[in-house]
């Protein structure tokens, strides 16, 4: 079993989304729980399977799909996507856990559970056809849950979602394919494997090609400036679980494909765009920050604050080094944590309220302090304080890019201080100051069902935070083979001497079969 | 005097004849049964037409044995072409015109299905598309085109109401307009090359070094006019969404699989010698042709309010999509052709099935034609499976994988890729993200909105087991067609390689 | 003054362009069909001169199976109009246009 | 010992923890006494270190791993030598004091429990700071001082200007932070560790410019956190927190964490002289800056404030000169008399129904008998009147800047102390002397409990006698700081300075007392001297927070305003459906070419066929041109 | 030079009367000008020595196809004058000449080739009726069959598009109302 535990942890939840339609409408929720526990369960012993002292992909499973083409149906595991899968069951669970939607619960549920499978898939994928179909695939729930449980403008909000994600897949396609081509060429076979593909050294100026294509595919998920606009749209209309899910795991995707495809594949060119998109990625900060400071509607505010985030994932990217690498791939967890729980938090107020505007609050501290006190610790973490998992992630890929760039990540760091601007601002609209509004007056403190989804996210917000070593050091041991892979690729001077070479240091573990 | 010819009958091949004239001698009985016994109900003809094309079906899979022992077989004077790619596609044709067929068996009754004269000239029309794809004699398909092509307006016309009536004419209109620049541009070749048979055209041609030049690109511009008609390209689409609309739903989806693939056939033959022998005005005038008929297809197809329409304009763009393989040229591509086009069928059958069991007598109140999207919103809520289905294709076409026709895009993508055609690569990736906004309006349709109130008694107004089945059959077609993809693409690659494209 | 191939030709793309302005110009869907017929013989005058001038019959050939091309073409397109009339009352083409877009 | 460590270091936070388990329930006395006790064993804890560590031992222990990552490596790592013993001792003892104090302060609150939390954790969050053996866990601690000091200022969050004031001191202390951030990336990357050890081992190799932007960016998350000029302003405004607060961290504790960070970080500076000289420039400047606007200032907690921005100048002078140790002294004996002070300004506020006015107070003296005498022994402590604890350290500082040749620096700092007396005793003067004022208010004061009173005599003491512990002080951490020794050159000068100082702060005090004791009016702003210039720029604090407003914080949300209304929806997401919209449009006024009638689909084939027809000419010609 | 003054001749009233063909707007005129023109077309048959093609002209087109129009042209009563709204009729102009002008522009050029063959030579000596036979027998037998089956097609689907079956629409109409309407619409072979 645990040789096809990748094979079973895609598609048990689809399977079980199908045998959902049995269901009776009354009883889909605890379904749904159960599933999405089983299927944590699962990623879980994973993990415990997992060898951290192995750098390269476990769990190898592979069976020809197209061979004709080269499309296999490979997957594996290594330390940069084994956390991003458990994050998504871990919140999938979350999600449903904490579902208080009642329109068509059984639809959201079967739908949320065809999302978890596209999302594990995404992760697990080696292929990158098999890649690509879970990236795309996942878009169809995801319009779904924003289409069909909205707000107002959910169909505008959707549609643009599905269409500008989609539009810059295509693009990242034709890479794809290109990319299989010159391995074609190279060889004489055609293969999507992304393994394979590591092996190919291709020219320079080839790279910033595919660089590109793949960057615009990428780009629109994060989302990156100028690209995002789509996200503020799509968390504003959706409902709680999605904005959640979409915050939570689909952004990291994007980000995540940089680190398993951009950089390996492309050092030069990584190399080459690094400051480009740096200068990209502190906009993002510092711009979209500012954005948010200047939103009305708390669930904006969040959203906006996602892209700020983004950008320091993608800013420790592109450091190109182990120690701003390893820290983006931790801050998209860590994102995952924050940005899930005060989307999350967001819905408490919403399903007591419907108004997710500030000006709507103001002192709920006193009417809902376990609520606040909940929040604020969201906030905090949102920030970035020490020993909460935000600032691990975010320390080190700021560390890493300085490295590269002393001024640009002076610039980039202003993320801490918009950041708090911001959330502090919003915080203090929302909790402080006196109860104005009547309606406010008599609002119910967390329930059960909440804590169910909130606890658990504030415990791992702040175990990772004081003790990230069970997640960074498997992290770590693949970041460090993929930035050596970098190094023995790179062909220019100047990506050479910007990749580190770790080769001096521990002996490299090839990215082949771990097992 | 003449001297008498000896010829005997092995070197004639008769065998080469046997598939078209299997579809022929079912057309014929079932004329004779007709005759012999009048009143028999549908289900009847629809089963024999079926069994008819089975055997037709048979005879084509005993060839494909046959051809990748042998390779090409010619017949009958070396008329008859029996090559991979016109197996291939008789396959296609013949294979869809059985899921086609019992779409007959609807629960209302429509006026077609009361001839059995309609069944007799499906099967001829299956015959006259068999024999334009199995031949590179010009006079040949152009015989086999109008017999098919013939029997498709009277099909058309026999659904018996106004609107298929204007669609019938409008069609026989342009369809005799483009005969004639068929008819002209196969002069011109003729009068340069002194032979009506494509290969030996090309021959000519090449000995001459195209010394003639401006002759062929005439001829050319003629029958890029006549095919463009026939593959509506646009300009030449302009008949498409009308016919669409106005022919039943049933036969609409048949039009947009089966001729459209003979069509793309002859295109190969024609314009592929030409495009191999570096006449760069072809290649010019395929790219702007390829592009704009994707590009402007898929933006009408925004604008529609009728799904049928705007699976009509989707289809062009489909076309126009699958019409770069004929720009490329290599065998990956051909293969891409015949990959896309197979899987197509399948997705198509379900989408315009779907239409079909939609589909209700009279017009909605309030509506001008038979399928407006408000009749599908809410769709989710009173028939989900249904709409789940429809979304299913709807997301095939729309190319988002895992779904069937997303393995043809890519395949057809990769090999513009290969080909170095790099730019019609991304551009073929854009217009799959402008067609994503009408499909997902569909979805958007069935499963955001509200059900329109009193609409509710007009899904499903014409379902029955058969229709449902075939749209298990699409359906199955269209989630599994990965499982499918690659012992289709080994074949497909093997028969279009052996047949030289 | 030897009339070549070309003078054939020419003539028959005049003819043929002729019936080019008839198939735009007509609205009345019967003069509208003599104009596709015209359109057929001017391949067929053209036909038959390459065929003389190259000695070969296969234009003849060619020139034979359009002229059954266009007879069945007659029949079945008769028989559309008459079904049109039969419902409507007109054989004008512009009051053809339930579907549009 | 490392028990002991761990005691010191957890217990505050198991307090914390344990109050905040009760966070959410009315107030219980037990949170209040368990939390104190804990505090209080944190001390006794760090006693028994500092015993330890007398005897010439430390202690360092690795926790655990925190982060590790390529080169990384940073660990949960704590040690305890002589400086960092000292602190914990001033962190423990005043932070157990105000503990017990706030028992009786936050007697009537609404947020007893919550308050508790908050202030154990920010002892903890202190002695991470404190103890850390690592930069990086310095910064955690940093950080967690300034969050507990943004739930602390904010603890009565239904004030606005509380709230408010909470957040103005996070962001600009996370300003600074940005400048620490740097600094520990510039420390990492030049010497691959965070480790002090490993570092202050490294740095002498490396290039003095490296070196150099390392002390700036240090310094620059000192200023923060120690509010030094231009990044001030929030300690004044922070003084909407609960009296306790603002003794334990905005005068003992937190405040002076850039101070000790500059002492811990003395290896660094001691190679950069220059950026010391300008830490102590800036230091003298603060200290005068700080306590002219204390003078006219009508707030009774905010003159306190400015009077810890001033004492806080003065470190900031002995650390910038060098004088390491004597400037952890100052921030010993000022933590003592300045939480003293705050504590007995909590009871005169609890007395006065927190009026903060003290011209609407006077005559306090009679009711409030024990706060009196504390305040104003503190107040002396302040001024630095021997033999009390201030004399020691501040004097020390004067001498320092004379021995070391700024005199500049040293005439500004005589001059601030001048001051600082001035406003000390207006201070007491005005509450505690002169008419009884507040019953014009119809306010009745009373003293507060005594426990209270009981809890701050270790405070008093240790104010008065704190100066006697220089030498002991001085063995002690000699063995970690530089050991040199301030004596200025000459019997006679020294002297003359001293007495000097001596007489001159004592006509201030003098001065203030006969000016303020027997003030007998509330003062409404029609006086000539209200109306002056001076007096109207000190009262504004310059300025410089209406500054602040207009060219930070307004046109800061302005300009996010801009950003998203203008640019993100009108330029970056208008194009994005601009284009989908031209698409759109495209279709909608092109679909008429599909018009439905026959005549017009039969024109478009032909001209399709024309336009085909043409190319073919047109390329035939073109060929047949190239061609020939 | 008998051949070339044909030639013009035929030319110029063939050209005249398509020309009428297409211009007039008498129906009649129209019908008559074409059934002239294609009697001057077997003309050039002849003259190219293609006799069999000739006849067939005459007789299908002239014969029968001449005669449908003719019956169609009463049944729909067009035979005065047909109204026709003219929409921009400078564009048909436009786009016929232009078309004839690209086409002339190339087949003014000589055909160059040396390796045209007549696959299928015209011999001297035999009638231009038994060569084609032969060729139609052989080489063509199987389009000539095809060409039967289309005929076919379009006799059928002229007789039931024509038929009075289908003037009754079982498409419009409700179900009810078919099941109603018994025996008297059963289908029945090969329409009315």
């Amino acid at each position: 079993m645990i040789d096809h535990i990748l094979t079973l942890l895609i598609f048990f939840p689809a399977l079980a989304a199908m045998l959902g339609f049995v269901v009776t409408k009354d009883s889909m929720r605890a379904y749904g729980i159960a599933v999405a526990f089983i299927e944590f369960v699962l990623s879980l012993w994973l993990w415990y399977a997992y060898d951290p002292m192995i750098s390269g992909m476990q769990f190898m499973e592979s069976m020809p799909l197209i061979p004709q083409f080269g499309i296999n149906y490979l997957l594996g595991v290594d330390g940069i996507s084994l956390f991003i899968i458990i994050l998504s069951t871990f919140f999938t669970l979350i999600g449903i856990a904490s579902l208080t939607e009642t329109r068509r619960i059984k639809d959201l549920i079967i739908t949320l559970l065809f999302l978890e499978m596209t999302m594990v898939g995404v992760f697990a994928a080696l292929d990158a056809i098999v890649f690509y179909v879970f990236w795309e695939l996942s878009l169809v729930p995801m319009l779904y849950i924003i289409g069909a449980w909205g707000g107002p403008l959910r169909i505008y909000a959707s549609i643009k979602f599905f269409l500008y994600t989609f539009t810059g897949s295509l693009v990242m396609l034709v890479g794809m394919l290109f990319m299989a081509y010159f391995y074609y060429q190279a060889t004489g076979q055609w293969s999507f494997s992304i393994l394979e593909w590591y092996r190919l050294i291709l020219p320079e100026n080839f790279q910033l090609w595919l660089f590109v294509a793949f960057f615009l595919g990428f780009a629109i998920k994060v989302p990156m400036f100028p690209f995002h606009t789509w996200l503020p749209y799509a968390h504003g209309q959706a409902p709680t679980i999605g904005s959640v899910i979409l915050a939570a795991i689909l952004l990291k995707m994007g980000t995540y494909a940089f680190v398993r495809f951009s950089l390996p594949l492309f050092p030069d060119a990584s190399v080459f765009f690094m400051f480009p998109i740096a200068i990209i990625a502190i906009i993002m900060i510092i711009y979209t920050a500012m954005v948010a400071y200047a939103q009305e509607d708390i669930k904006q505010v969040v959203a906006y604050s996602s892209v700020s985030h983004m950008g320091v994932i993608i800013l420790g990217t592109f450091a190109l080094n182990v120690e701003g690498v390893s820290g983006s791939v931790f801050l998209m967890l860590a994102h995952g944590v924050v940005s899930g729980a005060l989307f999350l938090l967001v819905g408490v107020i919403y399903d007591r309220r419907h108004t997710k505007l500030m000006s709507e609050f103001g002192g709920l501290a006193s009417v809902m302090p376990r609520y606040a006190t909940i929040f604020g610790i969201m906030m905090m973490a949102s920030v970035g304080l020490p020993l909460t998992i935000n600032f691990v992630g975010e320390f080190l890929s700021l560390l890493g890019f300085y490295k590269q760039s002393h001024m640009l990540t002076l610039t980039a760091g202003v993320a801490i201080i918009v950041g708090a601007i911001y959330m502090l601002a919003a915080y203090k609209k929302m909790f402080f100051g006196t109860v104005m509004n009547e309606k406010n007056k008599n609002l119910k403190d967390l329930n059960r069902t909440e804590y169910l989804g909130l606890i658990p996210l504030v415990i791992v917000a702040i175990w990772l935070g004081v003790y990230p070593k069970p997640v960074l050091e498997p992290i770590n041991n693949s970041v460090e083979s993929v930035i050596q892979l970098m190094h023995d690729k790179a062909q220019s001077q100047e990506a050479k001497a910007r990749i580190p070479d770790l080769s001096g240091k521990n002996e490299i573990i090839p990215m082949q079969e771990a097992h | 005097m003449l001297e008498p010819i000896n010829v005997s009958l092995a070197s004639l091949n008769l065998a080469t004849l046997a598939p078209m004239l299997i579809a022929i001698v079912g057309a014929l009985a079932i004329l004779v049964i007709d005759m012999v016994k009048g009143g028999l109900h549908k289900s009847l003809y629809v089963m024999i037409s079926l069994l008819f094309l089975l055997l037709d079906l048979g005879a084509l899979v005993d060839f494909a044995g046959l051809f990748m022992k042998n390779g090409t077989v010619l017949g009958f004077f070396d008329v008859m072409l029996m090559d991979g790619i016109a197996i291939l596609s008789q396959i296609i044709i013949v294979a869809g015109s059985m899921l086609f067929i019992p779409l007959a068996l609807t629960s209302k009754r429509f006026h077609e299905y009361n001839y059995p004269e309609y069944f007799a000239l499906f099967l001829f029309m299956i015959a006259g598309f068999q024999f334009m794809v199995a031949t590179d004699n010009l006079i040949l398909i152009f015989v086999g085109l109008e017999t098919a092509s013939l029997a498709l307006y009277t099909l058309i016309a026999l659904h018996n109401r106004k609107k298929s009536f204007e669609a019938a004419v409008k069609y026989f209109t342009m369809g005799a307009l483009a005969a004639g620049f068929y008819a002209f541009g196969s002069m011109i070749l003729y009068a340069i090359s002194g032979s009506v048979e494509i290969n030996q055209i090309a021959t000519v041609l090449a000995e001459d070094h195209y010394s003639n030049i401006g002759y062929v690109l005439v001829s050319m511009a003629f029958m890029i006019a006549a095919f463009g008609f026939k593959l509506s390209m646009v300009p030449f689409h302009t008949w498409t969404p009308d016919v669409y609309e106005g022919s039943s739903a049933a036969l609409a989806g048949y039009m947009s699989i089966v001729p459209k693939i003979a069509g793309f056939v002859v295109a190969m033959r024609l314009f592929e010698f030409l495009v191999h022998s570096g006449v760069v005005w072809l290649q010019v005038i395929l790219y702007i042709g390829v592009v704009v008929t994707m590009t402007a297809s898929n933006i009408w197809a925004l604008v529609q309010t009728d799904v049928k329409r705007m699976l009509a304009y989707s289809s062009i763009s489909h076309a126009g999509f699958v019409m770069a393989a004929i720009l490329i040229g290599t065998t990956q591509a051909n293969t891409g052709l015949f990959l896309y086009w197979a899987l197509f069928s399948f997705t198509n059958l379900g989408a315009f099935t779907m239409l079909w069991v939609n589909r209700q007598k009279n017009l909605l109140p309030g509506q001008s034609s038979d399928h407006p999207y408000e009749k599908f919103s809410g769709m989710v809520k009173t028939m989900p499976m249904a709409a789940v289905m429809m979304a299913l294709f709807m997301l095939s076409l729309a190319g988002i994988p895992p779904f069937g026709l997303f393995w043809g895009k890519i395949y057809m993508i990769g090999s513009a890729v290969s080909a170095g055609y790099t730019v019609l690569a991304l551009i073929m990736a854009l217009n799959s993200a402008i067609a994503g906004y009408y499909y997902l309006k569909l979805i958007v349709f069935m499963f955001m909105k509200e059900p329109m109130v009193g609409y509710d008694q007009f899904y499903f107004m014409n379902a029955s087991l058969s229709l449902k089945t075939i749209i298990g059959i699409a359906a199955v077609g269209t989630i599994f067609a990965v499982f499918t993809v690659n012992p289709l693409l080994e074949v497909i690659t093997l028969f279009v390689y052996n047949s030289g494209y | 003054m030897e009339i070549t191939l070309s003078h054939y030709l020419v003539l028959s793309t005049i003819l043929f362009a002729i019936g080019l302005v008839g198939v735009m110009r007509r609205k009345n869907l019967l003069m509208l069909f003599f104009a596709t017929e015209i359109l057929l013989n001017a391949t067929n005058i053209a036909f038959a001169a390459i065929s003389h001038y190259i000695g070969d019959l296969s234009g003849q050939m060619f020139a034979f199976f359009i002229i059954a091309i266009a007879a069945s073409e007659v029949a079945i397109g008769l028989g559309l109009l008459i079904v049109w009339y039969k419902r409507t009352g007109k054989i004008d083409l512009d009051q053809m246009n339930s579907m549009r877009g | 010992m490392e028990l002991y460590l761990y005691i010191a270091l957890f217990a505050p936070l198991v307090g914390s923890l344990y109050a905040a388990l009760f966070g959410g329930s009315p107030k219980s006395q037990h949170v209040g006494i368990v939390a104190s006790g804990l505090l209080f064993t944190s001390f006794v804890s760090s006693a028994l270190l500092l015993s330890y560590v007398l005897g010439g031992h430390t202690v360092h222990v690795e926790m655990m791993t925190w982060i590790a990552t390529g080169d990384l490596y940073i660990p949960f790592g704590f040690v305890v030598d002589q400086v960092s013993v000292v602190m914990m001792m001033v962190v423990t003892i005043v932070s157990t004091v105000v503990h017990i104090y706030s028992i009786g302060y936050m007697d009537h609150d609404k947020g007893f429990n919550r308050f508790f939390s908050w202030l154990s954790a920010f002892v903890f969050s202190m002695m991470v700071l404190v103890m850390s053996d690592n930069f990086a866990g310095l910064f955690i601690g940093w950080e967690g001082v300034g969050l507990c000091s943004w739930g602390l200022i904010g603890f009565w969050y239904h004030k606005e200007s509380a709230t408010w004031a909470a957040n103005e001191a996070f962001i600009m202390n996370r300003i600074a932070d940005l400048g620490m951030l740097i600094g520990i990336f510039l420390l990492y990357w030049n010497t691959g560790s965070l480790q002090y050890d490993v570092v202050f081992a490294e740095i002498g190799n490396l290039p003095l410019v490296v070196t150099t932007w390392i002390g700036i960016f240090l310094f620059i998350g000192a200023m923060g956190k120690s509010a030094q000029f231009p990044l001030h302003t929030w300690l004044a405004d922070a003084m909407e927190g609960p009296t306790p607060v603002s003794a334990l961290i905005h005068a003992a504790t937190m405040v002076t964490a850039g101070v000790y960070l500059v002492v811990r970080a003395n290896p660094i500076y001691d190679l950069i002289p220059n950026v010391g000289i300008f830490i102590a420039s800036l230091g003298a400047f603060v200290a005068l800056f700080a306590a002219s606007m204390a003078l006219v200032n009508r707030d009774m907690k905010r003159i306190i404030a400015y009077s810890t921005l001033s004492q806080l100048g003065y470190m900031f002078v002995a650390a910038g000169l060098g004088a390491y140790w004597v400037a952890l002294f100052h921030l010993m004996a000022h933590a003592f008399f300045k939480a003293l002070l705050f504590l007995g300004a909590g009871n005169v506020m609890h007395a006065m129904h927190d009026e903060l006015d003290p011209f609407k107070m006077g005559g306090l003296r009679k009711v409030m008998k024990g706060t009196f005498i504390m305040m104003t022994l503190a107040s002396v402590a302040l001024a630095g009147i021997y033999p009390f604890a201030g004399f020691f350290s501040k004097d020390l500082i004067l001498e320092v800047g004379f021995v070391e040749h700024h005199y500049v620096i040293y005439t500004v700092l005589l001059l601030t102390a001048g001051l600082t007396a001035f406003y000390s005793f207006r201070l007491v003067a005005l509450i505690f002397h002169g008419e009884e004022r507040y019953k014009l208010f119809g306010i009745h004061p009373h003293e507060a409990y005594k426990f209270m009173l009981v809890a701050m005599s270790p405070l008093l003491v240790l104010a008065i006698i704190a100066g006697s512990f220089k030498m002991t002080y001085y063995q002690l951490v000699t063995s970690l700081l530089p050991s040199t020794q301030y004596h200025v050159h000459g019997e006679m000068t020294y002297w003359i300075m001293t007495i000097g100082t001596q007489l001159f702060v004592i006509a201030a005090i003098v001065f203030a007392y006969k000016k303020y004791s027997n003030w007998n009016s509330v003062p409404d702003g029609s006086s000539k001297l209200e109306n002056s210039f001076g007096y109207k720029l000190l009262w504004n604090q310059y300025y410089i927070p209406k500054f602040y407003d207009e060219v930070f914080s307004k046109p800061y949300l302005e300009l996010s305003k801009i950003a998203w209304k203008q640019i993100d929806l009108k330029i970056v997401d208008a194009t994005v459906d601009g284009i989908a919209n031209i698409i759109y449009k495209t279709g909608e006024n092109t679909r008429d070419i599909q018009n439905g009638n026959l005549s017009t689909m039969l024109r478009w084939m032909v001209i399709g066929l024309v336009v085909l027809i043409t190319l073919a000419v047109a390329f035939t010609v073109g060929y047949n041109a190239v061609g020939a | 030079m008998f051949e070339a003054i044909a030639f013009y001749l035929f030319a110029a009233l063939t050209i005249v009367m398509f020309t009428i063909t297409v211009m007039t707007s008498q129906a009649l005129y129209a019908i008559t000008a074409m059934a002239a023109g294609m009697i001057f077309i077997s003309a050039f048959f002849f003259i190219l020595g293609a006799d069999f093609l000739g006849a067939i002209q005459i007789i299908v087109y002239t014969g029968a196809v001449m005669a449908l129009y003719a019956f169609g042209m009463m049944f729909f009563d067009t035979t005065r004058d047909v109204v026709e709204k003219r929409t921009n009729p400078q564009i048909v102009f436009v786009l016929g000449v232009l078309a004839a002008v690209m086409v002339v522009a190339i087949f003014v050029a000589p055909i160059v080739s040396n390796n045209i063959q007549a696959l299928y030579p015209i011999q001297e000596g035999v009638g231009n009726s038994q060569a084609v036979g032969m060729v139609l027998f052989t080489k063509y037998l199987v389009p000539f069959e095809l060409a039967a089956v289309m005929l076919l097609v379009s006799m059928i689907g002229g007789i039931i598009l024509a038929g009075k079956k289908m003037d009754k629409s079982l498409t419009l109409m409700a179900e009810e109302d078919i099941s109603t309407m018994d025996d008297g619409f059963e289908p029945q072979a090969g329409g009315h």
